[in-house]
């Protein structure tokens, strides 16, 4: 019972903080809106916008489930190579012509999809939790393991959606839309929408928070730290298979190079969202905002005709350094 | 070894009891062949010097470690425990010594931590904050329970433990030294917490190293030394004195050492207008040479912080006069380097290196006077680590263990050792006797008193206000950031520096 | 008359021969929109197929009249390219086809052919060496590798050439080194190298310089880098010949494009260029000093 | 002090642990050379663990110097293009015939390798430590523009060395050996024994297992961290440029692509090593057991005919996860 006083102005300094962290990327996103509007006249037309969203969605989608890993104190490298793996099985399996009619086929590729996903996430979970082994490595060496997989299953070559009628029902996924917003787009937001819900509103959310927080206190408060770590791996694999739904009817093909470096910027998304990569502090929406900042920035690349193209890779990185700056000086400001 | 056991009195009943408990670590057997019993309704206090085994003997009895040999019995039948979460159903919690909470979740949030409250799939924030603000309430505290615990005092977090622990349907709760980093107002709203956790029927087993307050407080009181159990006796008739004396083993009787305040202007250190950015403002004082100087206040009265600002450590600003010259410092390396030192309260968080031998932990300030060369002498690192334990009276039955794996008042001495080797003119301790057994207090007093009397200069932060006003030349006290007064002579009286800390008239007071 | 744009759409220049390709692009484009003044070309790189749909797209959004789009991996690009051609442009597609490469895809197919790369240096060392082992070190794995070994078994086939071993080096020097160092631990003997890619070629040669190693009679690359070229032009022993895949054939594909859309020349089809085998005697047409492959 | 007798099997049991802890990865070396003498015949000849034990070089010894910025907490990824960059810059100045002496002009391009390594070192540190970005996101951005400055330096094609005098008295530095040892082999060994040296027995060794167990109790104790911080980024850089004056005269060029990956490769060492990414802890000789263990599993890989070539990557991931393994059961039997 000390004073009452003190504590509001030491609250409300609090207050500012916490939203100004959480409101950085998207301001980071609103500059990046402005600098493309010179880039190019049709950058800031629905059309280009949508098309952006569009593509950002696998990264997004995968970038989401990251957000868990990544909280909960655990990283995850093998998501690209995850997501060559499951969409090549799920190609391989809607070429199979067991099932004739191609929307059943369609949702049985989806369950199928949706399984192998939660037996990869699963498969990583534990490696990192029973076998208890640093995430970096094991993800890497998980990461070899689906990769090589997925050159083996295409024996070098590409994996090709063959059955048109499942084609033509299918394309819709990724080219279709409601009310004009693209599927895709609304499935960004979707995703984000439940799994911001479980992060924030659950109490296994809350216990993913703890143990990325502190991993003992977890424990002493009675969760199963190995549990819900394990849990996030397998969210991050229902992520990943949800991104390969959307993948597939966009290229209908997959290679043993397909989504390489997309664990990067999947990771890249999440910590330019303002997610701690050390754990303890998860933000889904900033997470979308990272992979819509991703694919802008390679958005107005491509459409500017100032920059020679050998150095675009040198530009996009440091963009991606300028954007973590302008978070981090919007934050100390507070 | 001498052990009266008293014939159990009539309306307690008992309800657990350790027969021959042992705890071997790495081949070093910490606690012998104890045997206690509890009883519904009792506060037992344990007490014991620094690495006597208090800590190890309460974390055996929440489950947290297994015995090596012994059991236990709960309303009288044997149980194993199989961890803390097995203790908690069983009603057992435990109020840990160190800080364990998430630093990234809010007051509420650690509160309710594994048993969140539901509605439907998604958890009641807006009932879970209620009931953590009742129970820190309850506790005599103040905290937003939407606060982020990363953000808090040492004092706020213990607080917010206790709240936490005492949320579960208990009939033990077993605190390890909670008053350690309270000021007085909130120690005596916990003592009251706990009388009533006794009235209302459960044990409370309790461990401290305030005397006097276990004098006021506890029911019975068992006394270990060196991992075996001295004595348990019933707490009336037990005077501070002589548990001090059972503990040790031998007579306390003058814990704090006779120093002469030096007068006159010879400063060696003059602060003034000094801003702390959130936490101090408009500070101005001066140290004499060879003068101990106190500094009073509540919880969250920013001294830690006004501390840490002049020494480098935090953002601030104002002018900071060195034996007249101004000086500021942007790193503690600065400060040492200008013979200024600075013991941070918090000896996990930011004084010793948990991981890290001790001998690593103790050079790591002054680790230039161990270079030969271009290579560390590892040779003197040893003889210096020798030097310490001896000079500080470390306890430790092994130089090779980890600084983590120290009791907490000989990870204290080990961080006092640590800054001392610097050989500072200028010593800022900041609660320097937390945690720490009264014959170390004694040894810690003596050590502060003869550093005035080389003509050193020391600061002193304490909560304890008993100790402040024993080792103290003068006392400043802080309210909200702001330096209310000073006090010295006479005033030095435990009413007065209440009074200025809380700005409430005694009459006001409840 | 008015004003047209060309969107050219190739692979980034991650090794040698696509390195060829930006450069004969932006060759290329420069050349046209002087010769052409209403004509404007912009090129883009893409190092992925995922990102190359991303381009294609970005370029139909920048306005473009005509697409060239050297795939970096065609199936997966069907789709996009589809997209473009739906709206009524012209599309040229260069070297890499899909496995339904017909008129819905593309309005004008120039390509390279990657059997055929596979198939005349099988038939050299079939011819050359009719009994010889052969290891071979593959690129990465993805089709355009693929139909190259399958035009090389097609032409060593009925011959006496064996084949040791096949492994992937990447189309990386680096690896192409390793993989030959420990073909050479592997095999006490080995006869001739196939590597199908001159960048590879490079890291090969080191090795067998190193180990020493005699009995290698010759190294078999592919694609025409400058170096190699000139190597076989001074008669080197170890690279005998090399088999033409040449990255201008985009600024081919970009010149009819060009002549389409001004001469109204019809200009639509399938041009197909030769595997041609590069020897002493002819290296000298194909060597290109300027180029940075 | 209380009691002296019990003292000896403490520190026995001590011991017992630090030093299976850190003999693991030998012993997972050891294992591996077993399984190889399976794989053929010739992989335990003098001359194929040479061949790999050189060819490893550049990796051991920026992984040397990642174990000094994994130790102090941080992460590189920019190492695999900053070689390409530095090895780049130093190969287009010996083009250059400024200097006529060959050795004159090795020496200066050498002098200028460790400039440029220690500068872009520099750089990596002030970005994260002045910029405050997490290492992750700050070397991932940089990886970026160290590539993209290749690429633009080759203008996408390769750059070779083409004076045949500088090539010829600077190929022996890769090729070359001294009493049958080959010169890069010495390097590791050397690197290994200097790095180790700075990390145990100097102060600044000290500071940075300090900074990397807790960054405040550093600071409280007067260390700047930043300083720790930035210089262990500096020493990565040289380490960097090391491995450059080695695998220049390899091939005596580089592309866009040289070094890709490497990052990985560093960082697999390291943990493979038993280093721990969350720092305070940095095994230097674990680090090069780790560069040779990498290199021998793709040796073994490609010495071996039972396994397709296509499940080669497959099945490296999985025998990196099970030198974790062997490495956490045998510390944990302790
Ligand atoms: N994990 C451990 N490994 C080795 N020794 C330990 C470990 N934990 C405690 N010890 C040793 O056990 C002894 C008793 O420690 P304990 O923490 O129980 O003391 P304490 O009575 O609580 O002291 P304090 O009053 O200082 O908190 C000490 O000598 C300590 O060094
Ligand atoms: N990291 C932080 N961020 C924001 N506020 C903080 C932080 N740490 C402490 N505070 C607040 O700063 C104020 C002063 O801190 P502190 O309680 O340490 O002061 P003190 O006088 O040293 O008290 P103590 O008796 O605990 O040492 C308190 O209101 C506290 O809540
Ligand atoms: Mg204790
Ligand atoms: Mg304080």
């Amino acid at each position: 019972m000390t004073d009452t006083t003190t504590t509001t102005p030491q609250r409300r300094n609090l207050w500012r903080d916490v939203d100004l962290r959480a409101v950085a990327p998207f301001i980071a996103l609103a500059l990046l809106l402005v600098l493309g509007s010179f880039a190019h006249d049709n950058f800031l037309t629905a059309n280009n916008l949508l098309n952006v969203m569009t593509r950002s969605a696998y990264i997004a989608i995968i970038a989401i489930g990251a957000t868990f890993v990544i909280t909960a104190g655990g990283l995850d490298l093998s998501v690209g190579a995850m997501t060559a793996f499951i969409a090549s099985l799920a190609i391989m399996f809607m070429n199979s012509d067991g099932i004739a009619n191609p929307l059943t086929m369609v949702l049985a590729a989806t369950a199928l999809m949706l399984a192998i996903g939660m037996a990869c996430g699963l498969t990583n979970g534990l490696v990192i939790t029973l076998g208890k082994i640093e995430p970096f490595i094991a993800t890497l060496g998980m990461m070899g393991i689906y990769r090589g997989l997925t050159t083996w299953l295409s024996q070098g070559g590409a994996i090709t959606l063959r059955n048109p009628d499942v084609q033509a029902i299918y394309r819709p996924v990724y080219f279709g839309n409601l009310f004009g917003i693209p599927y895709p787009v609304l499935a960004i937001f979707v995703t984000a929408a439940i799994a911001a819900f479980i992060l924030y509103r659950t109490s296994f959310g809350r216990h993913v928070i703890a143990v990325g927080s502190n991993e003992d206190v977890a424990r002493y408060s009675g969760i199963s730290v190995a549990r819900v770590r394990t849990m996030t791996y397998l969210i991050q694999g229902l992520c990943v298979a949800g991104a390969c739904l959307i993948y597939i009817p966009r290229l209908s093909s997959t290679t043993a190079t397909t989504g390489t470096m997309w664990e990067l910027n999947a990771i890249t998304a999440v910590v330019v969202g303002g997610t701690a990569l050390r754990g303890g502090v998860g933000r889904v929406w900033g997470t979308v905002a990272g992979a819509f900042i991703l694919e802008i920035i390679g958005n107005i690349m491509l459409l500017t005709t100032y920059v020679s193209e050998y150095l675009l890779g040198a530009i996009q990185g440091a963009i991606v350094i300028v954007a973590m700056l302008v978070q981090r000086s919007l934050t100390r400001k507070s | 070894m001498t052990m009266s056991v008293v014939s159990p009195s009539q309306d307690h009943k008992g309800f657990m009891a350790g027969h021959g408990l042992a705890k071997t670590f790495g081949g070093v057997e910490v606690l012998k062949d104890i045997s206690l019993d509890i009883r519904s309704g009792e506060v037992h206090a344990i007490i014991g010097e620094n690495g006597a085994g208090k800590s190890t003997l309460l974390k055996i009895l929440a489950g947290h470690l297994a015995p090596t040999r012994g059991s236990l019995t709960i309303d009288g039948e044997t149980v194993a425990l199989s961890g803390p979460v097995d203790a908690e159903h069983r009603g057992i919690v435990l109020v840990h010594q160190e800080i364990l909470l998430a630093p990234d979740l809010t007051v509420a949030q650690n509160i309710y931590l594994g048993r969140e409250i539901k509605k439907g799939l998604s958890v009641d924030d807006k009932a879970m904050n209620a009931g953590a603000a009742k129970a820190v309430r309850n506790l005599g505290a103040n905290i937003d329970p939407k606060t982020v615990v990363g953000r808090l005092s040492i004092a706020q977090r213990q607080l917010v433990q206790i709240a936490r622990a005492l949320l579960v349907p208990h009939r033990l709760v077993i605190f390890d030294e909670p008053t350690a980093s309270l000021t007085p107002i909130e120690t005596d709203a916990l003592l009251k917490v706990i009388s009533d956790i006794s009235k209302s029927g459960a044990a409370v087993l309790y461990i401290s190293h305030r005397l006097p307050e276990v004098k006021t407080l506890a029911d019975r009181v068992t006394v270990l030394r060196d991992g075996k159990l001295v004595t348990t006796r019933e707490a009336a008739g037990l005077e501070p004195l002589d548990m001090a004396q059972l503990m040790v083993g031998r007579d306390v009787s003058k814990l704090y050492p006779d120093h002469v305040a030096p007068e006159g202007e010879d400063y060696v250190l003059e602060v003034e207008n000094m801003d702390v950015p959130g936490y101090a403002r408009n500070a101005s004082f001066k140290l004499r040479r060879g003068e101990i100087l106190g500094f009073a206040g509540l919880v969250g009265a920013g001294r830690t912080e006004l501390m840490e600002g002049i020494v480098g450590l935090r953002p601030a600003k104002g002018k900071i006069r060195l034996n007249r010259r101004p000086v500021s410092f942007a790193n503690a390396g600065q400060s040492m380097k200008a013979g200024i030192v600075y013991l941070s309260e918090d000896r996990k968080g930011k004084g010793l290196l948990l991981q890290e031998a001790l001998g690593v932990n103790l050079t790591l300030a002054g680790l230039k006077k161990f270079v030969r060369g271009i290579m560390l002498d590892r040779k003197a690192e040893r003889a210096a680590l020798d030097q310490a334990i001896a000079e500080f009276d470390i306890r430790t039955r092994n130089k090779d263990l980890l600084a983590g794996q120290l009791s907490g008042g000989n990870q204290q001495k080990l961080l006092i050792a640590k800054m001392m080797l610097l050989k500072p003119n200028i010593v800022i301790i900041d609660e320097p006797t937390r945690g720490i057994d009264i014959g170390t207090k004694e040894q810690i007093y003596m050590f502060i008193a003869d550093l005035a009397r080389q003509g050193k200069s020391v600061i002193v932060v304490s909560s304890e206000m008993p100790e402040l006003i024993g080792v103290s030349d003068r006392i400043i006290v802080m309210r909200e950031g702001v330096i209310a007064d000073e006090v010295s002579g006479k005033h030095m009286n435990e009413r007065e520096i209440v009074v200025l800390a809380t700005g409430v008239k005694p009459s006001e007071a409840a | 008359q008015d004003k047209k744009t060309i969107g050219v759409s190739i692979p980034a220049a991650d090794h040698g021969w696509t390195a060829g390709v930006v450069f004969h692009a932006e060759r290329v484009a420069k050349k046209l929109m002087e010769e052409y003044p209403n004509l404007n070309v912009v090129v883009k790189t893409s190092p992925d197929p995922a990102s190359q749909a991303n381009a294609v797209q970005d370029l139909e959004t920048q306005g473009i009249d005509a697409l060239v789009i050297l795939p970096t991996d065609p199936d997966p690009l069907v789709s996009a390219i589809k997209e473009i051609k739906a709206k009524g442009k012209f599309v040229a597609l260069v070297d890499r086809a899909p496995s339904s490469n017909d008129d819905s895809v593309r309005d004008l197919y120039v390509a390279g052919n990657n059997p055929a790369l596979g198939e005349v240096a099988g038939k050299y060392i079939a011819a050359t060496t009719p009994n010889a082992e052969v290891v071979i070190v593959r690129g990465m794995p993805i089709p355009i590798d693929q139909q190259r070994q399958d035009g090389f078994d097609k032409g060593i086939a009925g011959s006496g050439v064996k084949i040791l071993d096949r492994q992937f080096g990447n189309w990386n020097r680096d690896d192409a080194f390793k993989v030959m160092q420990d073909y050479l631990t592997k095999y006490p003997k080995i006869d001739v190298v196939w590597a199908q890619d001159d960048d590879m070629v490079v890291g090969i040669l080191e090795a067998i310089e190193q180990a020493k190693r005699t009995d290698i009679q010759y190294v078999v690359g592919g694609a025409g880098s400058k170096d190699m070229i000139k190597k076989v032009m001074d008669g080197d022993k170890m690279v005998p010949v090399d088999v033409l895949y040449p990255p201008a054939m985009v600024g081919t594909a970009m010149e009819l494009t060009a002549a389409q859309l001004f001469d109204q020349v019809p200009v639509h089809g399938t041009y197909i260029l030769d595997a041609t085998l590069v020897t002493k005697d002819n290296a000298a047409n194909y060597h290109f000093p300027d180029s940075p492959f």
